[in-house]
Formats: C-alpha cells, structure tokens, sequence
C-alpha cells in the first residue's frame, strides 16, 4: 500500500533520518517505536509533506508522492492525526471533521455518507459532534483527530503518538477503538509511532524499532 | 516624464560647476542650488518654482549669462524634510560647487537655513517663505526675501473683502494645519477686529497638511452659514478643497477668499466672484507687468514649454533670481568688473531695489523685501486666466515697521484705515 | 589585540579622519552617528522581539529638549543639554513604557506608534512650547567656558559625538552580555520561563524600554545641534520606521550593527542624491529586502562572520 | 435636533465610508496571513492613481462617461490582480512563520519601493477625475449639501461588508480560509492547498485597498504621500477593531469617523489626533481591540 | 491530613480551592499538603483539573476561592515570578526553553536569576555561574549537550533540560508536570532514576503530576488522585491503586 525507501531528511543541517525503509500493507498495524528524537515523528511528517526530503521515495499505491505539493497527500487518500490533536477550536466536532472533505470537494452525499461511517466507527463523537472543538477535553479530542483522519484516510491511517498525555483508562478506551477501526477498514493500512508499545500488542502486526534516524529492526 | 531632465541637470552642474575659492576669478558658470517642493502634495506649488527657475535661468544664459558667466542650478527637493534640506545645503556651500541659493519654500525651511546661510556665508534668497517670524528672531547678513511677507499679504485680503462686502457680518476661516495657515488666520482675525470689530468668526478651521479629503470640513462651513469664507490652502490641497466645494454649493452659499487662488485659476473651474489674488505682485497679468513688458513674453514661452501659463509661484522664482541677478551686477560694478566674492554679493543685495517683471521689490534693512499686493475676482476672459475688479495694495503701508511685532501693530489699525487704501477695481 | 577590535579602531579612525579630507562630511557623520545611538535604542527593544513603530518620539524629544532649553531657559552648555535631553527622553520612555511593554508583537509596535503620532500632533499643536510645524531654531552650544564660532563646534561635536559612541557602545556591549541583558533576549524566546525564573519581564523591558529611549534622546539632542533647528517631522511614523530599517540594515546582533547601519545609509544617501534623487527611496527599499533576504544579520553580520552563536539575534 | 444631527451623522457615514476598504483589507489580509501589511496603504494610492488615469482616458477618449463606473472596479481589480499574487509569492511568502520585525520590515521596504515607482510613473503632480460625483447629482440633509456619491459610497461599504461576511461565513472557500487561518500545517495536512489560499487572501486584500483608492478618487485627488497617509489610519482603525476582526473593523472605521466628525464640529484642534487618540483610549480599556481576543498560552 | 502521617512540617498546603472555566469546575474545594521532603504524584484523568492546580499553586492562574500557603505564607496572589522567589521552581508538561540560547547560558540564566538579575554591566558568562551550571547538567547527564541551542534539542533532552532550568533556582518544591510524557518507554525510567537521585541529594521536595502508574508506584511517597476537579484518594500508591473507584476512572480495567 505504502512503500518508503531510502527516506534521508535533514532538519536544520542536522540528519534526522537515515534511509529509513519500511512497506505499509493494507489490513495490517504497523507501530514505529523508538526513543524521543529518534525519527518516529519526523517520519510521518516526512511522508505527509510537511518536511522536505533531501533523498528517497514515498509510494503509495504506485504513486510516488515526491513531486507532489504536501496538500496532495490528503487527497490521495492519507489521514492523519498529528500528535497534539491540532483541532480548530471554534469550529464544531462535526465541522473539524468535514474540514478534509471539505478540502477534497466531495460533493455533499458522499460527504455525508463518509461522516456516518466515522460516526458508526466511533460512537462516542455522536453525542460531541455539535460541541465547539476547543471545549472537548484531551482524550475527546484525540478520537476527533482519529475521526478527522479517518475522514479521507482511503488508503493509509497515521497516527502520531495517539496514547501521549492520556491517562490510562482513556488510552485503554483508544486502543480500543483503534482495534475497531482496524477490525473493520481491512483496506487500510495503519501505521502508529508510539512509546507504549504494550497498547498495541493486541493488534500489532509489524513493530519498526527507530534509533538516531535508522530502522534497527523490523519484526512482524 | 520629467525627472530624467532633473538628473542630466545635476550631473551637468557637478560636471560644469567650478570651484570659486577665489572669489575674484571668474568662474565657468554660476552655481545655483535651488531649493523647492518636487515631490508630495506640495509639487503642485513647488514644480511650478522649478520650471519658472529653469526658464528664467535659460533666457538669462541665452542673454550671456550674469556678467558674462552662465547660471547652472542644481535642485533640491524640500519634501525629504528639514534635516535632509539642511544636509543637502552644507554639502553644495562645502563642496563649493554653488555660490549663490535660492532657498527655500516653506517656512520651516527658511527658519532653519537662515542661520546656516550667515555661518556658511552664503548668499541665499527666500524665494517664496512668507512667514513675518523670519526676521523677528535674528538677523542675518546673508538671508534676504524680496517678497511677501505674510502680514502685509494677509491685511491686504481683508481690506479687499471688507470693501467689496463692507456689511459682512460672519467670517470663517479655513487653513493649512501648520504655522503658515495659523498665522494668516492670527492676521486675519486682528485685522478684523481692528477694522470692523462687529464681524463674528464662525468657523475656524485647520485641516492638516496634504488632506486629501475636505467633505467634512465643508457640511460645517456650510452648516454654519458664513458671508465670507477665508482661505489660505495652497498647492494639491486647495485643489482638492474647491474641487470638493464646488459640487457642494459652497462657493454659491459664501464669498469664498482664497489666498493664493491663482495658481489654481487654470486647473479647476473656480466659480466667479470669488476673490483670488497672489501673494506679493507676481501676477503676470498685471497693468505693471504689461507696461515692464516682459512678462507676458516669459509667460508664453512658458506656456509653449511646460503647456501651461506661469502661476504666481513661477514668478515668485523668476523674480528672486532676477534680484539675484541684479545683486551680482551691481557688485560686479562695485568691484570694479572684477567677479565678486560672496561677501560682496551679500553686501551688494542690501537695501537693493530692482524692477522684477512685476513690480519694483526693495529690500529694507532687515533684509525683508517691500513689494505691493495684488488682489482681485474671479474673471472671465478667454482662454487666459483672468483676474479682474483688480487693486494694487502698496506693500509698505501694509508691513509693520522693522522689528515690531506684527500683531501688535495690526491691532493699532482703525476702521478708518480703510479709507486711504485702493478699492476694488481701482487697478486697470 | 584581538581581531574585532583592531577592526573598530581602523573604522572610528576613518570616520574621525573623514571631514578631515571632505569637510562637509563632517556633518555627514556626525549625523550618522547621532542617529545611530537612536537605532542601537531601537535595536535593544529587537532583541526581545519588540519591534517600535515609534521610537523617532524619543529622537525627537531629545531634539526639542535641547532646543527648549536653548531657546527658552538660555541653558547653552553642551553637556548640561546633552543630558537634560537624555533625562528627558529617558523619563519620557519610562513613563510610555510603563504600559506600553505590557504588550507585545504587533500590539507593542502600534501602540508605540499611536503613541508617537499623538507626540508628533503635539510637537506641531503646542506653539508657545515647541514653535508649532516652523519648529524651534538651536544656536550654537557653548562648552563649558568655551563659546565657539558654529564651525569649530561643528568640528567639536563630530568628535564628541564619536566620543560618546564608543563610551556608550562599550557600555551597551556590557549590559548586552549581562545577565539583564540576556534576560531580554530570553522575554524574546520565552517569557513564561523567564518570569517563572523570578524575572519579572516587564521590569526587564522597562529597564531596556528606557534605556532605548535615552540613547533615542541623545541622538536627538546631537542630531538638533548639528541641524541647528528642530522640527515636528522628527517624530513621523516613517522616521521611526527609517530607525528600525537602519538598525536592521547594520544588524541587531552587536552594539557596532546600528551605527553600521547608519553611516552605511548616510554614505549611500550622500552618493544617491547626486546620481539618482528620484530614487533614493527605492534603493534603500531594495536594499532592505536585500539584507532580509541575503543577510539576516544584517551588514554587522557580514562582518562579525559566523562568530558568536549564542545570543546572537537573528531577525 | 434632526436639521443638526443628520449632517453630523452622514459626515461620519461618508467619512467611515472612504476609510473601510484600507482598512479591512489590512485587517482581512492580517487575520489569515498573520502579517501587518506596511505597504497596504500603498496598494491604496496605486489603486487611486489607475482608476483615476483610467477615468481620465475615458473622458478624454470621448467615451460615454457611464463607462468610468465600471473602470474604477476594473481598475482595483486590476492593480490586485497585478501586484497580489507577484508581492505574495516573492516576498510576503517569504516572511511567514518570522517573527514580526521581518514581516513588518519587509512590507516597510516594499512601501519605499513602492512609494517612488508610484511618482516615476504617476508623476508629482496631482490627478483628478471627478465624472462618476458630477454624472450623480446632489442631494440636500439638513441644510447641508451632500453629493449623491458620498451616499452611494455609504451603501457599497455596507454591502461590501455583508457580501464579505457571507464569503468567510457560508461559503467552502471562506470556511477552509477559516481552518487555514487556526492552523497552517494541519490545513496543509488536512489537503487545503494553503499556498493558493494566501495567495487569494492577500490578493483579496490588495483589492480592497485597491478598491478604497479608487472609490476615493471622485471626490479626492491623487497624490504623492497619500500611501503613507491612509496606511496610520488604517492601522489606527485596524486595531481598534481588533487585528484580523473584521467587524471590529467596520465599527471602528465608525467610531474613528465619528470622533474626527465630532472633532472638526466641535474641537477643530483635535482633528489630526483623533483617531490616535481613540486608538490610545479603546486599546487602553481593552488591549486586543473592541472585538480582539488575547491569545492564551497553554503551558 | 493524608493516611501517611509525616513528622515533617507541611511545604505547601492548599485549602479549598476553587476555580472555573466557562461553567466547568476545574477545582472544586480541593485540599492538599506536600510536607518537607515529600514526593507526592498526582494522577487523573484527561482535563481533570490537575495542570490547573500547578497552575494555581506556581501564580499562574489565580483560584476564585480558596487559598495557597508555603510554608506558612500566603502565596495565592502572588505572581510566579515571587512564588519562584520564594522557593517553587516548575518544570513543564510542554518544555520552556530559551531555544536561543545554549544549554548552559539558559542555566546560567537561571542562576543568576536567583542572584538577582539587576546587573546590568557585569557578564553572564563567568566562572561561579558556569561551574554551578556544568555541576547540574552532570547531575542529570546533560554535559555533552553545554554548548548546544536548546532550541534543537531533541524532544526527550528539552524535557530534561527544562527540569534542570527549575533545579538551578535550587527551590525548596518541585513542582512537574508530566515529567515523562513524550518520553519513550525504553527511556522513562532512566530519566526518573537520574531525577530522584538529583532530587534526593539536594533535599528537595516535590510535586508532580504523572500519567504512567509504573512511574507513580516506583518513585511517589504519596499519590493524590483527583477526579472532576476534586480529591478523590489520597494515600500510600500501593494502596490507592487497588481502589476501585481509581481502578476504573484512572488506571483503566484492561
């Protein structure tokens, strides 16, 4: 589904990743762990566009994503949810939701029908969707940003950190409906940077271990 | 575009300009710094000073020049401010490519280069600066203006519009935001209530400096129903404002007095009846100018270069460099037809008086000059701008003594004093 | 003798022995310096990311102390004037500052602005005080028991006037590389950590929110004595943007980048006003992008090399 | 009480009028870009300048004269679509994410440049064109006389602001511009094309400038000085407002209006300070602006 | 007063605190005690309200009822920059750095911060500060990193980087606030073990609000945990963890 090889990027003269190379299939969680500062963040933000690469390619689907301008990825079927939420405060639930639809200008049916099927995923945005989305707390928050990326997330879901800053319970309850999501979009490949790997033991089917900007193991 | 003709200029005077360290040896050519508005608002009143500068100095060049020697200017442009005008004065005196200026047009300007001109030694005329401060505070040796002066300007208007209105009952005022404005409007308010005390001031307004819009200005003049209007703007804004006014009925409700509304004769449609004039005599048209003679010839040659009639600004130039001519000639004779130091040229410009192409200018001993004024109404004549129900106001009779505050003399004007000045249309 | 100050003396030398081959420059320069200890002003608020819109205020209240004081009291002596305008200006800076380094960014920027606007309508409103838009006329200074013709203090003051640079610019190299001094960069990059540090932000920007105003002051008190006359447009919005252009120009990240900056401007104007007139305002315009986008370190930077990371502003 | 209030009134309608496109451009321009546009007021000027040359080739082409309408839209929109795009993606682009000083240098740099292009192609001398007031005739309030066109001035910044509420409120352009304005990356993220948006936005903002010169000159001349003029007062009005609210900007161009009115009626002297002095006053009660919002910092 | 009875006299002491945002209370007459030398962690759900009270209790935010003593002394209205006078340094959830300048120039900073910043004419950089400076950063293995912008630090150092700008102010509390968040599994424990080392051998009290009950159960005296706004256990965190009420609004049932 998503192939990246031989990704380098430099960030301020400094190397951050390495040729990093990884194979993302659909059905399937891949987790990405690894230190504080060992990549795991620069990779997703590399693969979305929002750091330039300086060697390697990015394939999805057969399309390589390098001569593409960053807003492209959205379009070409990639979700993502950035790990501080990023949510736009004083617009609604259902409304931060749109937004990527919005961007892609899907006509209004398939608009709707796309935001049932995050509904149905994820039940508990039923009862938030007309709150303003500063007003959710942090663990709501991240099942917005979960929502919002499974809006256009036709082909890859990416999420950064998702377990960060939440207390137990709450990250339980996430993984939890992460297991859905994965359960029954068997088309999607996901891919999960994470620091608590033992969350994701469950639904794991690949663990790419980062260090200092280089994939030091991969085991399935 | 004009401004490569302004840069060729420069560069020919740094070329041509030769060094006068020696006062009596004659030099290649006269160097000339000019100094006038090129840029903002105010170029609508500066520029044509500059093109009354360049024609002048072209016809005194294509006669052999002053004694003999060729004048080149170089030009500076007073809307980069005082400390820029200031630099760019030390820089042409110092570098000794000029002899003689011709500075400034504003009044802040003139204030500020008086002094410089005494300590630098460099013969300098005002050629347009009105304000009667310039030789209240100290005297200088080598700061002469043979021209108006703003007491003598602004008394000659209320004479004129009290006798042309003699049961004028409310006046209001609109000038300039700076201290030409409220000066004029200090003179007009005493010279009021010195010659006809009943006459109420309705409005009193000061609009700033280069406003582009007067709407505002103009439902309160209108609102507040005055039988003459005074006004003192100049250049871009008393274009702006009567170009306003007018759709607005303004000029239908009040007599409307503008100061220096012959500069804008041709470029708006000023209503007839309104009283316009120049300050000073610089009105090419006048009976004077026709029996010297030579204005009418200048103002066509003008009008064939720059597609426009000189407006009282040109002359104003024209006339000071004319003075400056004469300065240098008579120190020239003076000298035995030896060129003249600056000294001799400063020494040769006191109490000078010259015969201008308008009307004769005298310098007294404060350096400030004595010239008539001339007033009048809106005219219609033609293609030409016209000037008519005109009278001639002897500059003298109008300007305090030397030295004695101005404000304080219009005070011990009377009504009566009305009565010994020339009535509108006494001039032909 | 380490490599940057072999540099400063080769540069004040040359600026000392200048009017000595051209004598007007020695207006030129003396200018130049007087209006760069305005933007080395400008420069201290750059450094906490305060960007003034409005500093040409204090350069304009320094001038008009100086002339007030000239003309209405008969106070003539150079170093009484001098000080009594950085007193004034300096107290005036206080007293704006104390609310005005409440804020920040574009708030901070203006409000100094408003504030300057509102100095710049009374600079030309207040007749009996500050001569209205004719300005006030400044007459030549005495020194001490000494009164001079115009020309000898013109000569006196070019050289005290690079007397005071380099007595003001040591001092400004000291408190930049204190603890003060650094606590101003740190508002710029994190002010919550600062005032949880104990720093109490505001007094740190007060402090150099005076100080810029002093040095504005004196800048304007020499820059009325060498113009001799005083004027309301030294308080316009656009001269204080020309302050901050200069100290950018030069560069923020040492003492030496405004008055760099400065003489840079000057040298080029004296050159442009000959060749293009026209264009003076666009030179310095394309200039400035120029440096933004070539040099952000400004000419200083050009100059300093890659020395000094730490500290070191970057616009 | 009606004969003295209605020309009070109209004079700050008509007044509010002249100074609401400057300054909701610069407003509009700041809340999405992020960026204090110096140069705005010169976009101001040029669109006067080509909207008064324009008007005077129709009158002078012998055209009829209905025709100079039109041009002063044409016009406006010509100047924006000249300079929004070229100024945004050479040099404004290059500033984001900076800090202030680089941004406010920069449009302080292009508005010197800007500054003598505007007198090497439009000259020193002032421009008038004054067909679209003559061709509309006069209308009298209160014993005053007022010009149909400074009525008509009123009705189009009325409707200009509720077309432009409408646009950022209803619209899917104006909604994305509202997610591109919270938060850059995650708009880039998300698929919105953030480049093309600041591009629109600012060229938006061109245009109103643009548009506010252009309106401006049938009842004012052009001239050297009016960029650096119209610029303070629009930041004056801008922030009042409160940077980036649009709203606040409509109120505040009232507000200003009304205290110049109220100043030129009743305290001529305090005309030119006016509006700084309001500035100092309402950012004195509330910081931001009358409708501006501190930003509160998580820690 | 908390099931673990201490000897030691009470640092800071909270009482009936109460704040609200839009309607919601994120304090709701909260009382706690940290007494000299006392670690204690606080542990809650998302948006519990437990950033706030730091925030109350360092002066960033001030409780619409209730009151903060240290010591004895009445803190409440203080702003921080007292409070940190007065001897609570704070580390943050999210790293407050000067990303200008290096590592040891921030320390230095924050030294003579606590000498009294009003010096204006001599240097930052001398010997006393930057020996006392070096002597920490070894404290907590942050040497190699001296002379690097704190500004490119990776995301791990920042945090650690930040607690030490805290321990420079040598505070008699310790206020942090997830200390390991963002931190990667592999390297929690590590970072705590340096920590309490550091901490332990300078005295100092603590407070710190933490997400991984791993961390809470090795390393707190006591654990707070707080729900809504509100105390909900207090107590030893062998003991708390077993509540159930904890178990299910906190730790989770897996």
């Amino acid at each position: 589904m998503l192939k990246v090889e031989n990704l380098d990027v430099e960030i301020a003269g400094v190397d951050v990743l390495r040729r990093v190379s990884f194979t993302l299939t659909a059905g399937a969680v891949t987790v990405l762990v690894g230190r504080n500062g060992a990549g795991k963040t620069t990779t997703l933000r590399a693969i979305m566009g929002l750091l330039p690469w300086k060697g390697g390619r990015v394939e999805v689907d057969g399309t390589e994503l390098g001569g593409l301008p960053g807003n492209a990825r959205a379009g070409i079927g990639l979700g993502y949810a950035p790990e501080d939420r990023r949510l736009i405060p004083d617009l609604s639930v259902e409304e931060n939701i749109l937004v990527p639809g919005l961007a892609r200008k899907m006509p209004a049916p398939e608009l709707k029908q796309r935001l049932d099927e995050v509904y149905d995923l994820l039940p508990q945005l039923g009862t938030l969707r007309a709150r303003p989305a500063g007003g959710v707390s942090g663990g709501q928050g991240k099942i917005v940003a979960l929502g919002r990326a499974l809006m256009i997330a036709d082909k890859v879901l990416m999420l950064d950190e998702p377990f960060q800053g939440l207390a137990p319970a709450l990250a339980l309850d996430y993984a939890r409906t992460l297991q859905r999501c994965h359960e029954q979009k068997r088309d999607i490949a996901i891919l999960v940077t994470e620091s608590t790997p033992k969350l994701l033991d469950a639904i794991a089917s690949d663990t790419l271990l980062l260090e200092r900007g280089e994939i030091v193991r991969a085991e399935p | 575009m004009r401004l490569p003709t302004l840069r060729s200029l420069l560069l020919a005077t740094a070329l041509a300009a030769a060094p006068s360290a020696h006062a009596a040896d004659k030099p290649a050519s006269l160097g000339l710094g000019v100094f006038t508005f090129l840029s903002g608002p105010a170029a609508a009143y500066g520029l044509p000073g500059k093109q009354g500068a360049e024609l002048i100095i072209e016809q005194i060049n294509a006669e052999g020049g002053i004694g003999g020697v060729p004048v080149a200017a170089t030009f500076v442009d007073e809307a980069q401010g005082a400390e820029g005008v200031i630099s760019e004065y030390r820089r042409l005196a110092e570098s000794d490519s000029v002899e003689a200026m011709i500075a400034a047009l504003s009044s802040g300007n003139c204030l500020a280069l008086s002094p410089l001109a005494t300590q630098l030694q460099m013969p300098t005329i005002a050629w347009n600066c009105d304000t009667h401060q310039l030789f209240l505070k100290d005297a200088s040796s080598y700061y002469f203006r043979p021209n108006g002066n703003t007491v003598a300007e602004f008394v000659a208007y209320v004479v004129y519009f009290l006798e042309q209105h003699p049961d004028v009952q409310r006046v209001a005022i609109i000038n300039p935001d700076y201290a030409f404005g409220h000066d004029a409007a200090s003179i007009v308010k005493a010279a009021l209530a010195a010659l006809k005390p009943d006459v109420e001031i309705v409005a009193e307004l000061f609009p700033k400096l280069g406003a582009a819009t007067y709407q505002t200005e103009i439902s309160r003049l209108s609102a507040s129903r005055p039988d003459v209007i005074f006004s003192n703007l100049w250049g871009g804004d008393l274009e702006n404002f009567v170009r306003q006014a007018t759709p607005r009925g303004l000029f239908r409700q009040s007599t409307v007095v503008l100061a220096l509304g012959e500069t804008v004769l041709q470029s708006t449609d000023l209503p007839e009846g309104t009283i316009v004039g120049v300050l000073g005599d610089g009105w090419w048209r006048s009976p004077d100018a026709q029996r010297i003679g030579k204005a009418e010839a200048f103002a066509e040659a003008y009008e064939e270069k720059y597609g426009s009639y000189p407006v009282f600004p040109t002359m104003k130039m024209a006339n000071s460099i004319l003075v400056l001519k004469a300065a240098y000639e008579k120190a020239i004779e003076a000298n035995g037809g030896e060129w003249p130091s600056q000294e001799q040229v400063a020494e040769a410009l006191k109490g000078l008086t010259v015969e201008t192409m308008t009307g004769d200018v005298t310098l007294r001993e404060d350096n400030d000059g004595v010239v008539d004024q001339v007033i009048g109404t809106v005219g219609s004549e033609g293609d030409l701008p016209s000037i008519a129900d005109m009278a001639r106001f002897d500059g003298a009779a109008l300007l305090p003594p030397a030295g004695e505050d101005p404000i304080a003399w219009i005070e011990t004007l009377t009504p009566a004093f009305l009565e010994g000045q020339p009535k509108p249309g006494s001039y032909q | 003798m380490p490599k940057p100050l072999i540099g400063l003396a080769a540069g004040v030398a040359l600026l000392a022995a200048l009017p000595l081959a051209v004598p007007f420059m020695t207006f030129v320069v003396t200018l130049a310096v007087a209006k760069g200890f305005a933007a080395l002003g400008v420069a201290l608020l750059l450094r906490a990311g305060l960007i003034s819109l409005g500093h040409a205020m204090y350069f304009a209240i320094g001038a008009y102390t100086t002339a007030f004081l000239m003309q209405k009291t008969g106070i003539t002596d150079f170093a009484i004037l001098v000080a009594a305008s950085i007193i004034v200006a300096t107290l005036a800076g206080l007293a704006f500052g104390a609310f005005l380094v409440r804020y920040r960014a574009i708030f901070f920027a203006m409000l100094n602005l408003a504030v300057s606007m509102v100095i710049y309508a009374l600079c030309s409103k207040l007749y009996g005080v500050t001569g209205g838009t004719d300005g006030l006329r400044v007459g030549v200074p005495t020194v001490f028991a000494w009164v001079p013709e115009k020309a000898a203090f013109d000569t006196f003051l070019l050289y005290a006037t690079l007397g005071l640079m380099l007595v003001l610019g040591w001092l400004g190299h000291r408190y930049l590389k204190s603890p003060l001094g650094h606590a101003l960069a740190a508002v710029h990059t994190n002010e919550v950590r600062l005032e949880y540090l104990g720093v109490s932000a505001w007094s740190t920007l007060l402090t150099a929110y005076g100080i810029s105003a002093g040095l504005a002051g004196l800048g304007g008190a020499l820059s009325a004595m060498a113009i001799g006359h005083v004027l309301p447009e030294f308080a316009f919005w656009t001269e204080s943007g020309h302050l901050v252009l200069t100290a950018v120009l030069g560069g923020v990240g040492g003492v030496a980048g405004p008055f760099i900056g400065s003489i840079f401007l000057e040298l080029v104007h004296v050159v442009a006003v000959g060749v293009a007139a026209e264009a003076w305002n666009l030179i310095i315009g394309v200039a400035l992008i120029c440096v933004i986008f070539f040099l952000p370190r400004g000419l200083f930077g050009l100059i300093e090399g890659r020395r000094g990371k730490t500290g070191g502003t970057d616009l | 009480m009606l004969q003295t209030v209605a020309p009070l009134l109209m004079d700050a309608l008509a007044n509010a009028a002249l100074i609401f496109f400057v300054a909701f451009g610069l407003t509009l321009t700041f809340s999405v870009l992020r960026i204090l546009n110096v140069a705005h007021g010169s976009f101001y000027s040029i669109g006067a300048y080509v909207a008064a040359s324009a008007g005077l080739f129709i009158v002078g082409a012998g055209l009829n004269p209905w025709l100079t309408y039109p041009s002063l839209i044409l016009s406006a929109a010509a100047v924006a679509a000249l300079f929004g795009p070229l100024v945004e993606k050479t040099l404004v682009r290059w500033t984001y994410g900076r800090g202030e000083a680089v941004q406010i240098l920069m449009t302080f740099g292009l508005f010197l440049i800007l500054e003598d292009l505007q007198r090497m192609v439009f000259g020193v001398n002032s421009l008038y064109e004054d067909t679209p007031m003559a061709l509309l005739g006069i209308t009298e309030i209160g014993g005053v006389v007022y010009l149909n066109y400074q009525i008509l001035l009123i009705a189009l910044a009325a409707l200009t602001l509720v077309g432009l509420r409408i646009f950022i409120r209803h619209t899917r352009t104006g909604r994305l511009l509202h997610v591109v304005v919270a938060d850059r990356e995650v708009s880039e993220a998300m698929g919105i094309d953030t480049g093309r948006m600041f591009t629109l936005a600012f060229t938006l903002g061109v245009f109103l400038a643009a548009l506010g010169g252009a309106l401006a000159t049938p009842t004012t001349g052009v001239a050297p000085g009016l960029g650096a003029e119209t610029m303070v007062l629009a930041f004056a009005v801008a922030a009042i407002g409160g940077l980036g609210q649009v709203e606040g900007a409509a109120l505040a161009a009232v507000i200003v209006a009304a205290a110049r009115v109220l100043a030129i009626y009743f305290a001529p002297e305090l005309d030119a300070v006016a509006p700084y002095l309001v500035m100092l006053v309402v950012l004195l009660v509330r910081p931001y602006g009358l409708f501006g919002k501190a930003a509160v910092r998580r820690i | 007063m908390s099931s673990q009875a201490t000897s030691a006299a009470p640092l800071l002491q909270a009482s009936g605190l109460e704040i609200s945002f839009g309607g919601v209370k994120a304090a709701d007459g909260v009382n706690l005690t940290v007494h000299e030398g006392e670690f204690v962690a606080i542990i809650g759900p998302n948006g519990s309200g437990k950033t706030t009270f730091l925030n109350i209790c360092t002066g960033y935010l001030k409780p619409s009822r209730g009151q903060v003593f240290l010591a004895g002394r009445d803190i409440t209205q203080l702003p921080p920059r007292s409070i940190a006078r007065q001897g609570i340094a704070r580390a943050f959830q999210i790293p407050q750095l000067f990303t200008d300048h290096s590592l040891i120039d921030n320390l230095m900073l924050s030294i003579a911060a606590r000498h009294g910043i009003w010096q204006a004419l001599s240097p930052l950089d001398r010997p006393e500060y930057r020996a006392e400076a070096m002597e920490i950063l070894e404290l907590l293995g942050l040497a190699a990193h001296a002379d690097t912008l704190t500004g490119t630090l990776p995301e791990g150092l920042r945090k650690l980087a930040d607690i030490t700008l805290a321990f420079a102010l040598d505070p008699r509390l310790l206020v942090l606030d997830e200390p390991t968040s963002g931190v990667s599994s592999i390297e929690r424990f590590q970072i705590m073990e340096t920590l309490m080392k550091a901490m332990r051998s300078r005295k100092l009290s603590a407070l710190f609000v933490e997400h991984d009950m791993d961390v809470v159960e090795r390393y707190a005296d006591r654990v707070v945990v707080w729900n809504a706004g509100h105390v909900m256990a207090e107590g030893r965190p062998a003991e708390v963890m077993q509540d159930p009420r904890v178990l299910e609004s906190v730790v989770g049932v897996a």
